[in-house]
């Protein structure tokens, strides 16, 4: 079974990766393939309850997460990086699943996967 | 005096410090789309540029839509009517 | 007053495109001549082939309601020929122009507005 | 060995698409089976009605080169449909994709190298 | 007359922004518009002999150089962006009729235009 | 180990910070496109790389372009038969 992390760095509003991120995990448990989502630096505000990219016309993030409770995909977030953004875990959406992880995990999480995509 | 718009994150391209350094005192700064994250997370930034005489501007509905409540920033906020307004407003303008 | 907005990202993509047409609609609104210069992969907005999902914006329509309410769209015409576009399908309203009609935007509106790449 | 190469930014602005096009050549030229896989505004690259200026490089043609050679090309679907292209109009060789193709490539390829956007 | 001053600051072999700034420039001549070009951070590599995008098959910089001589176009790079790229002097190619100005001197150049489009 | 593809500037986009604090001891880090201004101008940061265990690439026709000599940066130049390689001895890739 190959690993795959989709690995988001940029902002979920104002750039349209993190929707497509999630629309490409989704389709990977056709194959024999477990999937991950990362989502680091400006990405993490997208586990905000109150981040909507609706507000401007722009496609929601919350239609993930029927997908991610049918399929129990991992998103893991950087805890640093939601302080840096001054979301607390209480301004965190449950309905993501995500955990979070400090960023001196990063290299060793980067490297339990066969791929690693950056967007 | 000029018009100067940051459209980028602090992480996002280096065009932005070419225009926090380029902001002289009676220049309005609009902070727009990812530009906005300089509003919640780099106040000792914006306050050095208003201590040098530069107005810092956040675009309302990038800040909502980004989760943040545009009341807690620290800067004036203006909705796309609020833009025209600084348009209109700066003869010259920096983008 | 002349207020000309100039993008250059692809739509979709990314928010230039979008915070153009809402600056756009607050201009019109009060009273201003506004122009858009599409320049490089911003030239995809005025194709009406596009085919966004249903809960999606049509960014080409939204810009068709800009042009009947009196906005200029101007489309680089050398990007669109890169992009091998199809101006019989762009937005009602768009005009191929190119590196002139910027030159005319740019020394008689009152304002010249980019959003940088 | 079966390589693929993911492009994300559009042909022409960016180097992404050039640098795929040479290490694919590269791994032709070494007996690799090679898939190029389009997503994002880089579909552009296979609608073969572009029109760069004479001192310029063709890039559906460069693409059909590889795709005569044994390369696969994956045009994202969705993709390509959000930016409104005509598969009549795609570089020979080159079909129509989407995630479940980007899925077995990611199961079944020894390789998958992405350009970062 | 209106003063346009076209700023790039990236790479002129990566990105095509160089190039459409100096086919931009040199159509403002048909208008009362004084234009100038200002080369900063990766830009300014565009001033060195040996920089040549034609060696990836990409569009050369080297045709912009009889039109600035027709036009006398006014072409400004950051001595400071030259030296951390480790371009000397006796690099720059004098086909560009640069002027070196100091990174310091940025803010007032910028504010003598009219209008200033950062690619 | 892991082949690791850092293609944006120093002056680019952020993500090469994470990608450099990612690489470890056995890990091939390539250059390519404006990465490899790294090569040229920021000689510290791949001498730690490589006191790390890391091994840097650069991509010789990048570098060509740019108007640098090959022979002279601070890391293995390869041409595109060699990152062909660096991909097929990597059985993982962060990129």
């Amino acid at each position: 079974m190959k690993k795959v992390l989709f690995a988001v760095y940029q902002s979920p509003v104002g750039s349209i990766w993190v929707n497509e991120v999630f629309r490409c995990v989704f389709g990977m448990y056709a194959e024999d393939i477990e999937p991950a989502v990362l989502l680091v630096r400006d990405a993490v505000i997208a586990l905000n309850k109150e981040t909507k990219p609706e507000h401007l016309g722009l496609l929601p993030l919350s239609t993930t997460f029927k997908y991610i409770e049918r399929y129990e995909t991992k998103v893991y977030a950087v805890k640093e990086c939601l302080d840096w953004r001054k979301i607390n875990e209480e301004d965190i959406d449950p309905r993501w699943h995500a955990e979070l992880i400090s960023e001196k995990d990063l290299p060793k999480l980067l490297h339990e996967y066969d791929t690693v995509l950056w967007f | 005096m000029s018009l100067i718009m940051v459209k980028f994150s602090p992480n996002g391209k280096m065009l932005n410090s070419l225009l926090f350094d380029a902001a002289m005192a009676g220049d309005d700064l609009l902070l727009i789309q990812d530009g906005v994250f300089y509003a919640v997370a780099k106040p000792e930034l914006l306050d050095e540029l208003k201590e040098r005489g530069v107005n810092v501007y956040a675009c309302k509905d990038d800040l909502i839509a980004r989760g943040y409540d545009p009341s807690t920033v620290n800067a004036n906020v203006v909705d796309y009517e609020g833009i025209v307004d600084l348009i209109e407003k700066n003869p010259k303008i920096i983008s | 007053m002349h207020i000309v907005l100039q993008v250059i990202n692809p739509p979709y993509s990314y928010e230039d495109m979008d915070s153009a047409i809402k600056i756009a609609d607050a201009a019109l609104k009060k009273g201003h001549k506004v122009s858009i210069f599409l320049f490089a992969d911003s030239v995809l907005s005025v194709n009406t082939k596009v085919k966004p999902i249903r809960i999606d914006r049509n960014i080409p329509n939204l810009l068709k309601d800009l042009a009947d309410r009196g906005a200029e769209i101007h489309i680089c015409g050398l990007c669109f020929e890169y992009r091998g576009l199809d101006i019989e399908a762009a937005t009602p309203g768009a005009e191929l122009s190119g590196v002139p009609e910027m030159a005319t935007l740019l020394a008689t509106a009152d304002r010249y507005v980019n959003f940088a790449v």
